[in-house]
């Protein structure tokens, strides 16, 4: 029931947004109320998935997985809502932003996140794909928040490459429903537990044609490698607490959709085919973007490269499976927390800088210390330097490949020294060095900083001890996968 | 013990020795061997000046520089290694004491001597390890290894104590002068001291020489040091001092010669 | 309706698309999308006829307004509107736009995806038609620079799959019907507003002066 | 061992906490670090009386792989023994030291980052188990980092402390890939595991693990080829910190090549031994080349690290040799060698970089050329430092020569036993040994006479005074500390001679007495017997009739510059003069001449220059795809698909 409470509220709150436009903070107020009440209702969901394993009912299936990027998106949900209340009053002080932009913002977002839930939640896979189009479209009109021309630029890209990986989705979709079809008579939606119990009928052939399609479509929406060159530019012109709900909810919430899918192609065909699949593209995303990340000169772009990094991490764990898969899920929950809490630190860099340049950012921990310091631990757990949990994860992922794949391991742990040189190069250059004169010191608002610290302590705390309702979470899900 | 007499007692006389044989080359008959006992006696008796800017490395080096070869002479027949070393902290009080009054020439000439000492101390640490473990020869043959260790020695013994290839002891010719740069602002008793320190060297060289090289029993040892001064003389007069940068190169050649000897011995 | 006249169709569909292709004026992609979009209305009002299922009355309406009528319309009226230049450019010169189409619909038959068009075996021939279709349409996209011909690129590539659906046996399926109105409803919210959005910024609607994004 | 871990914990919070206060943060922090070194070595010295080996496991951990288990034995005593020393004497030191950061700096942030690295040590030492292994390296060395670029406004620290961290997370990648072999055939990281099952790890990918962890720890450790970080980072610490570093931090990196070689991995091929040899031999021949060369004396010293690392894989690497061709006791005699080599260098390196830190607080410059004449003001700062430099080029009473002697023995043993290759790569090592003890001797005589002797080079040198006391102090003790070791080092050598005779020994307590004896007597014969009525008379230096202005004095790169020249194949000088005339056209009037001597350091010009020019050609090109034009995407997209599709199916 949870699930209907969360979806409707968004749209409830999108609605009065719009209804009641003339009351000031009206859409401020209402969104920060609807993601508090949609956070504790994942929260309740999470426990009840823990206790009672999974459950559907109408429309919608959540299962394990389900309930862990229901946590994901919820935290970094309230997040940033409360960073972006503050973040737009400091962009309405400097005229960059309009008022009635701001409502649009806040309408989009709350759709954003109405989709987002009802993606992972849906129990059949053509409504994940309506979700998934949904939050296509929404963000689409997001990015072109600014009405710059870079802006439209970034967000037409973003459109075209997008919608043409969900139209290969969608006919992903429709290769695995044709034996299906002929089944079942009355014509009802297929779910996905019909797609996986007769998924023993489907042609191996086929089943691999449409995972390939699928893998392709939606890893444009995940950002591996060779779709991923909507990415940067999307993440740097868009307003940055969307940057950060993109690289930490959005990419887990594609991903969850592929996963399902390769459930059932590994039903059908062992789950071989599957993660050679995988590993490639995630070998692919790591090399590349460890040699792109030396020669970058904007830091939004650098954190969307290590956004497309860490995707490829992801999939090269799940492609190593066993005890690899458990290790991404992890790698999953603390790439989002880590990178939103970076996103929102180059916001405050951005809004004290004016520009994303990495030439004119020098001796930010002269000028904004406390988002210096979140930047720089957001930088070395990012990284995977081991006194945090990123560190584990990786280890554990390379344990998992070293059994069978020894030199892919080899190849992506000197990838991930290059990414580091480079990500470091960048960080060092920003952090240190002399106040350009232009710029006077001191922290905009404490609203702007406690977003972040609220992230990193969240990531500290489960990088040492996870809570047993996640740990079952977890072991479900990694048990249910090959 | 009475090596620590002996070697202070003995070494003037060797160096007069040469002075007198060199005097022969030259066809002229040169002061007596005893003159260098008289040089010390008047030099322990005169007047010191002491610059303003020397600190008490420089009044206080004299007397570690003696007292070190006091020791090497008194432990002669212990560890070679402690030998060397114990010779390597007088090396290193005279170089800084030449730099200590900071003029150019005391300076130069430390830097020379501390080239030449690293150089040395290669081969003279490998020679040293030939010939006392001479009896140890694996298979059999210690003729030609000992001859190769024997000039390897000969060559550092030359450089260490300053004779005539590596530097000329009666010079004061800045351009060439090693040693004597770094004793230059010295007078009186501490001059006398250095000077006595140099000549036990010298002494102590011709010992290490003569015991290792030549066992045929204490009694040949003076004759054998007077072979040495009579070949240090022979080479002072008929040899012309090497440019301080072809130096490197006879190390380099004395070094070769104890590694061959070694390789060869086992 | 037999496999022949299925063929024809498809045919008449296949032409079109080839048309889009090669054609230089806009006007004629439009319009060649529009017959397409006229031919899929038949074939699903052929299958609504055999299976006399409501919903597909009721789709067959729908794609019958939007994609015959409202599209084409409102592109051309846009056209006129912003004198959008007529001549759309291509990368690759016309020869070779035709080797390549010729060779996506050689590898379309090919033995490589036999599996997926036997999925009905007698509609073989159609199936291959309709995957070589598939590709044609994304090359297109890929070809075309004009941002509107994009657009038209990606709608035929969208009625490609469709036809792939139907054949593929899948005119019953509630998820392809969703997919079709879901899908036609995306692109009418896209054309309009993004359209006039760029030609606000850009002045022209030619997407290659879209690229000071880079890195 | 944990109440030890959670003493610096709590200093490193407690710096935290007081940070606002400099003065009572640095208090804290250093009596902290001061309890907690004693602590330490109390508890090393019981645990090394007693024999005891004891094991911990901290807290339960929800992770399969990571167990966060500690093991302490004898080797492990041995390291905490030398981190606790160096602690004590380096806070006592900092508690003055620390002072002339006071308003420039986050004093509290230094407490906690000193604190955090010493936690660090102490964890790597101890650790059983990989990846707790690897969390504490990373510790150590991100502390080890934030210290480096403590003293921020000067750009080159922040530079240097990019490449040290760079140098750093490459070395710990390369040990990462190693323990991922070991743990592919032994199934798991636990050492106890990894040794019982070594068994099973075929030879070849034994070879590729020793490769690996030479690398990387070689790099932490600070060998000849992965070297290039330690010049740059140690200089730019402040002084008490890199002391730490260079006198402690490098030995982690020896700890475990010995845990790993000698202990692990135990039945070894001959070459690892003699690789190691050759490697130590190069590293020590090099390191004292290039310190002959510097005149920034925190970077001469730091290449000395160097040096004395090259003397201890000598010793290492001979002890390898023994063992894999079963010898124990020379095996026994070259690793106690080793050690006590880690030790001693441990104390007289920061004694010699305390002493460098208190010139450069005082002189605000750390170029050589600067100095000269600071015996005057700082005569127990310079005689610490003339300690120190005796210690570092092994003159007798100190204990630098005691462990070289050792080193030698071990070498000759080598030598007069082994046969054929075995014996020429042995007789190489200690003719490099040799050729090492001679240069180090000429570069500390230039150190020393640079710095303290003589004339000072510039003027403005009336204002310094003496280092503050616990500077003093901290130096006097360690100082004290070298004489000691090294006259009761006969302990250690007869330990070291237990199951082999030697040819010859050396006790070092009754040359020292005799020593003393003869100077007393020189003193008392020269001075007061002979000639007691003799004047001093105090006059100039003789300037055979120039003034003698600042400009007569050798000065660094003059003393060293025959040595250079002679070794220009290895080092590549280039001598450049700037001549500045009185008036252009006459070229015979010099106003004055500056020369300067720059060396090429050639692993920098021909390794890593141009690896890192490849790299940068790379990602640009590789960044051209992000070409900007929307076509080009959708085609990559196009191609993925078909590549997938055909290259699948």
């Amino acid at each position: 029931m949870e699930i209907i409470f969360i979806i409707g509220s968004y749209i409830l709150a999108s609605l009065t947004i719009i209804l009641f436009r003339r009351q000031r903070n009206i859409a401020k107020v209402t969104s920060v109320v609807v993601s508090i009440f949609a956070f504790i209702e994942s929260m309740k969901v999470a426990l009840k998935v823990a206790s009672t394993g999974a459950y559907s009912f109408m429309f919608f299936s959540i299962d394990s997985l389900g309930a862990i990027m229901m946590l994901i998106i919820a935290v970094i949900g309230i997040v940033t809502t409360i960073y972006s209340l503050q973040y737009f009053i400091q962009e309405k002080a400097k005229n960059i932003i309009g008022s009635t932009r701001i409502k649009q913002y806040f309408v989009l977002l709350s759709l954003f996140f109405s989709a987002m839930f009802l993606a992972v939640t849906s129990n059949s896979p053509i409504l994940s794909w309506i979700a998934i189009e949904g939050t296509t479209l929404s963000t689409a009109f997001l990015i072109s928040l600014y009405n710059k021309s870079s802006a439209i630029e970034a967000a037409w890209k973003y459109l075209i490459i997008n919608s043409i990986g969900l139209l290969l989705g969608f006919f992903g979709t429709l290769l695995y429903f044709i034996p299906v079809t002929s089944l079942l008579e009355n014509g009802g939606l297929i779910t996905w537990q019909v797609l996986a119990t007769n998924a023993v009928h489907l042609d191996p052939l086929i089943s691999k044609i449409a995972f390939i399609f699928v893998l392709i479509g939606y890893g444009t929406k995940v950002g591996l490698v060779p779709m991923h060159t909507w990415k940067p530019s999307a993440y740097t012109k868009a307003p940055t607490p969307l940057g950060a709900l993109l690289s930490g909810a959005l990419l887990p919430v594609a991903f969850t959709i592929i996963l399902r899918f390769k459930l059932i192609t590994d039903t059908t065909i062992g789950p071989i085919f599957g993660q050679n699949l995988l590993i490639g593209f995630g070998l692919i995303s790591i090399v590349f973007v460890s040699f792109v990340i030396l020669a970058l000169n904007n830091y939004k772009r650098l954190l969307a490269y290590s956004s497309i990094e860490n995707a490829g991490m992801i999939t090269l764990g799940f492609g190593f499976g066993k005890a690899g898969i458990m290790a991404a899920l992890l790698h999953t929950i603390y790439h989002s927390l880590v990178k939103s809490s970076l996103f929102l630190s180059s916001g405050n860099i951005l809004l004290k800088y004016h520009s994303a340049r990495l030439k004119d950012v020098r001796g930010v921990m002269k000028v904004l210390p406390l988002t210096a310091i979140c930047f720089t631990i957001g930088f070395l757990a990012i990284t995977g330097t081991p006194p945090f949990g990123m560190f584990l994860t990786k280890i554990l992922i390379m344990t998992a490949g070293i059994k069978n794949y020894p030199i892919v391991s080899v190849i992506i742990l000197l990838s991930t020294a290059l990414l580091f040189i480079g990500f470091f190069k960048h960080t060092s250059a920003m952090i240190f060095g002399e106040k350009p004169e232009g710029v006077q010191s001191g922290e905009i608002s404490i609203w702007l900083v406690i977003p972040q610290i609220l992230l990193l302590g969240i990531f500290i705390i489960l990088s040492f001890y996870i809570p047993p309702f996640l740990q079952k979470l977890l072991n479900d899900v990694a048990v249910s996968f090959p | 013990m009475n090596m620590i007499i002996l070697i202070p007692l003995f070494s003037p006389l060797c160096i007069g020795i040469i002075k007198k044989i060199k005097a022969i080359f030259q066809n002229r008959i040169g002061a007596s061997i005893f003159q260098p006992y008289r040089d010390l006696w008047k030099l322990f008796h005169k007047d010191e000046v002491i610059s303003r800017d020397a600190s008490w490395i420089f009044k206080f080096a004299p007397f570690i520089i003696f007292a070190v070869t006091l020791v090497a002479g008194a432990n002669l027949n212990g560890d070679i290694l402690l030998i060397i070393y114990t010779l390597a902290i007088g090396t290193f009080f005279l170089a800084l004491a030449g730099m200590d009054t900071g003029s150019a020439f005391g300076g130069f000439g430390s830097s020379r001597e501390m080239t030449v000492s690293a150089l040395a101390e290669g081969g003279f640490i490998f020679s040293l390890l030939t010939i006392s473990n001479i009896n140890l020869a694996s298979h059999g043959q210690s003729f030609l290894p000992g001859i190769l260790a024997f000039a390897g020695f000969f060559i550092v013994l030359l450089a260490e104590t300053a004779r005539f290839p590596f530097d000329n002891p009666a010079t004061h010719l800045e351009l060439t002068m090693i040693h004597e740069s770094m004793i230059l602002e010295y007078s009186g008793k501490r001059l006398a001291l250095m000077e006595w320190a140099s000549f036990n060297k010298f002494l102590i060289f011709c010992f290490l020489g003569a015991n290792l090289f030549f066992n045929f029993g204490f009694a040949f040892i003076p004759i054998i040091i007077f072979a040495f001064c009579f070949a240090v003389g022979f080479i002072e007069s008929t040899m012309a001092k090497f440019r301080f940068f072809r130096l490197p190169d006879l190390l380099i050649i004395s070094f070769i010669f104890n590694v061959v000897a070694i390789g060869l011995m086992f | 309706m037999n496999i022949l006249t299925l063929q024809y169709l498809l045919g008449v569909i296949f032409l079109t698309v080839v048309f889009s292709n090669i054609a230089k004026k806009k006007s004629a992609s439009i319009i060649g999308y529009g017959v397409q979009s006229m031919v899929v209305t038949i074939l699903i009002f052929d299958s609504y006829l055999k299976t006399g299922n409501l919903s597909l009355l009721f789709i067959v309406l729908l794609t019958f307004v939007v994609k015959v009528i409202l599209a084409p319309l409102f592109s051309l009226r846009l056209m006129k509107q912003h004198q959008v230049v007529f001549s759309a450019p291509t990368y690759l010169n016309t020869p070779l736009t035709f080797i390549i189409i010729a060779t996506l619909t050689a590898v379309a038959h090919s033995q490589k995806f036999y599996p997926l068009t036997t999925i009905i075996p007698a509609h073989q021939s159609l199936l291959a038609l309709a995957l070589s279709l598939i590709l044609i349409s994304f090359f297109l996209i890929v070809n075309r620079k004009g941002a509107l011909s994009q657009i038209i690129g990606v709608l035929t590539f969208e009625n490609s799959i469709v036809i792939f659906g139907l054949f593929a046996g899948l005119e019953q399926s509630v998820a392809l019907q969703i997919g079709i109105i879901f899908d036609i409803f995306v692109w009418i919210i896209i054309s309009t507003v993004f359209i006039s959005m760029i030609y606000k910024h850009f002045g022209s609607l030619d997407v290659t002066s879209m690229i000071d994004l880079r890195d | 061992m944990i109440n030890l871990i959670i003493i610096f914990l709590i200093g490193a919070f407690g710096s935290l906490i007081l940070q606002r206060d400099d003065r009572l943060a640095n208090i804290w922090s250093n009596s902290l670090a001061i309890i907690g070194a004693l602590w330490g070595l109390i508890f090393s010295i019981t645990n090394f009386l007693y024999r005891t080996n004891s094991t911990f496991i901290i807290g339960k951990n929800t992770l399969p792989i990571l167990s966060l288990s500690l093991k302490i034995d004898q080797l492990s005593t041995f390291f905490i023994f030398i981190i606790s020393l160096i602690t004590l004497f380096s806070s006592i030191y900092a508690l003055d030291y620390v002072k002339h950061y006071f308003k420039k700096y986050n004093i509290g942030a230094l407490g906690f980052f000193f604190h955090l690295f010493i936690v660090g040590m102490l964890l790597v030492v101890t650790s059983s188990n990989g990846i707790f292994f690897l969390i504490a390296w990373e510790i150590m060395s991100v502390a080890s980092y934030f210290l480096v670029i403590y003293d921020r406004n000067d750009l080159k620290n922040v530079q240097a402390g990019f490449t040290y961290l760079v140098m750093t997370h490459i070395g710990t990648v390369f040990i990462i890939i190693a323990f991922l072999i070991m743990y592919r055939f032994t199934g798991s990281f636990d050492f106890d595991a990894i040794k019982s099952g070594s068994l099973s790890i075929p030879q070849l990918m034994k070879n590729v693990i020793f490769i690996l962890a030479l690398i990387g720890f070689g790099t932490k450790a600070g060998i000849v080829p992965f070297h290039i970080w330690l010049p740059v980072a140690h200089p730019a610490a402040p002084s008490h910190v890199s002391a730490l570093m260079s006198g402690v931090m490098i030995k982690t990196g020896i700890y475990m090549m010995i845990r790993i070689f000698l202990d692990l991995m135990q039945p070894v091929p001959v070459w690892w031994g003699l690789l190691i040899l050759i490697i130590g031999s190069i590293s020590s021949l090099l390191g004292v080349l290039f310190a002959l060369t510097e005149h920034d004396i925190k970077k001469l010293l730091a290449y000395h690290s160097i040096e004395n690392i090259g003397i201890i894989l000598l010793g290492l690497g001979s002890s390898l040799t023994f063992t894999s061709l079963n010898m124990p006791g020379l095996a026994l005699l070259s690793l106690t060698a080793s050690l006590f080599h880690t030790l001693n260098h441990a104390t007289f390196k920061s004694l010699l970089f305390m002493g460098a830190g208190a010139v450069i607080k005082e002189t605000h410059t750390r170029n050589m050329e600067e100095y000269g004449g600071l015996i005057r003001y700082m005569p127990q700062t310079a005689l610490f430092f003339l300690v120190g430099s005796m210690a570092i080029s092994a003159l007798p009473p100190f204990n630098g020569f005691f462990s070289e002697w050792l080193t030698y023995q071990a070498l000759f043993q080598g030598i007069f036993t082994l046969d054929s290759t075995i014996k020429w790569i042995f007789i190489f090592a200690t003719g490099s040994l040799a050729f090492t003890g001679g240069l180090a001797l000429a570069c500390f005589v230039k150190a020393f006479g640079a710095t303290f002797l003589a004339r000072s080079r510039s003027e403005e040198k009336h204002q310094i005074k003496e280092a503050p006391l616990s500077l003093r102090i901290g130096m006097g003790g360690l100082s004290l500390l070298t004489l000691i070791l090294g006259i009761f080092s006969g302990k250690i050598i007869t330990f070291a001679q237990k199951n082999v005779h030697l040819s010859s020994s050396v006790s070092a307590p009754n040359f020292f007495l005799s020593f003393l004896v003869i100077i007393l007597a020189v003193i008392l014969i020269a001075r007061y017997l002979i000639n007691k009525n003799q004047k001093e008379i105090v006059s100039g230096t003789w300037d055979c009739g120039t003034t003698l202005g600042p400009r007569m004095e050798i000065t660094a790169t003059g003393f060293a510059r025959s040595i250079i020249l002679i070794f220009k194949g290895i080092l590549k000088p280039t001598i450049q003069h700037d001549i500045e005339y009185h008036d252009s056209e006459n070229r015979y009037l010099p106003k004055s001449k500056l020369v300067t001597l720059k060396v090429q350091d050639i692993h920098h010009s021909y390794f890593y220059q141009p690896l890192k020019q490849i790299i940068n050609i790379i990602s640009f090109k590789i960044k051209r795809t992000q070409s900007g034009i929307t076509n080009a995407y959708i085609l990559y997209i196009f191609i993925a698909l078909i590549v997938a599709l055909f290259f699948i199916l």
